[in-house]
């Protein structure tokens, strides 16, 4: 899985983007930050507010139902703030 | 049309285009965003934009297939800069032309406010106290929320 | 700031010196209408467009102040031509900045629907079946009531 | 007072401006078009129909009602069709 960090994500975490391997026991979105959020105290302060994170997979925005397969490109970001 | 890069772009060019030879268009309508500098205690030097390669390109060809969908438009554009700017420098550009003066307005409007909040950009700026990112405006989120329920 | 005039008018180099040197401006909108031709059985060749010269300009003037009053602009800018328009000639350009995106927006919208109804222009247009006064569309007159009552 | 034709108006009576003497008793806008009305078959048939005609006084729109005085500019055109 490659996953991708945008804005103070990436800032945080330290990381423009990574290539992981999925564990098992994860689904989907809420599985994967919480898993993220166990990787270091980085991804720990990164993602300990996550009403202000936003998820894309393949490009889409989606809800923390949304499933995620290794393969998935995932990106992690705050709310948007171009025009 | 869309189109996302780092540098500037002329208006005036681009709206003679956008219309060009069509001679039913009757109105377009346009909106340029720019690095706003109030001064005093919220002085901005610079900001910054980053933007996420791929997905933005996605999202503007939504967001610009929906408003040709909800309206008559003869043509669209919707250019997004990225990088870093300073105040008075341009970042965006929407502009739609229409046989019809409300379809060009009311598009125009739309666009903007739908790109505020669904393409994935965003700003950092550079002021006395440093670097800080800027928080999305709830007030953005209302304002996409009017083109809502199917125009 | 208004111009009623028989010339073309650069609508990049309007539109930059709209706003130049304001760093407060972080928006600017702008419609720009153009002499449309349908073509087929309502084929325009070109239009005449006749102006009462002196009220005119007062009209134009007492829009952009009610705009003005209205709304927190940092700048706004009515150009109206007359004279011979062939198709895809420009007519008129509205432009407003303003620090808030909404409000160059609202603007811009509430200063052409005015216009359309209150500036005291008339079209004539050249057709197959000979020179025609162009009538006034209902629909100009229920845009400008939605903006009465106050803002 | 000084009087001013515009587009169809203009082209029906056949002069683009006059000046005139208002009578004695005509008081205002509509007596004015009432008056004008029966100059001649010109003026006849441009007022023919009233509900297309506006009128503006001293470059204001005005009603029916508004009164003319000699020295006025009074302006009568059909409604508008510009932008």
């Amino acid at each position: 899985m490659r996953l991708l960090y945008f804005a103070w994500l990436r800032a945080r975490i330290g990381q423009a983007e990574e290539d992981l391997a999925l564990p098992a026991d994860v689904h989907n979105v809420a599985g994967l930050l919480d898993w993220l959020s166990g990787r270091g105290p980085r991804y720990a302060e990164a993602l300990r507010d996550l009403s202000v994170v936003r998820v894309a997979v393949n490009q889409d925005y989606v809800g923390r139902n949304h499933p995620v397969r290794d393969g998935d490109e995932v990106a992690l970001f705050p709310p948007v703030t171009g025009g | 049309m869309i189109r996302v890069q780092r540098e500037d772009f002329d208006i005036g060019a681009e709206l003679d285009r956008l219309a060009a030879g069509d001679h039913r268009v009757g109105g377009v309508a346009s909106f340029v965003g720019l690095v706003r500098d109030m001064g005093g205690a919220n002085r901005v030097s610079a900001l910054t934009l980053e933007h996420y390669p791929g997905m933005t390109e996605k999202k503007l060809a939504e967001i610009e297939a929906e408003a040709n969908r909800r309206w008559p438009l003869a043509a669209s554009l919707i250019i997004h800069r990225y990088g870093r700017l300073e105040p008075g420098d341009r970042i965006v550009l929407v502009a739609t032309a229409s046989p019809h003066r409300e379809a060009a307005l009311a598009a125009c409007h739309f666009l903007i406010d739908w790109l505020k909040t669904d393409a994935p950009f965003w700003k950092s700026e550079e002021t006395p106290q440093g670097e800080r990112w800027v928080e999305a405006r709830a007030e953005d989120e209302a304002a996409r929320q009017r083109w809502s329920g199917g125009g």
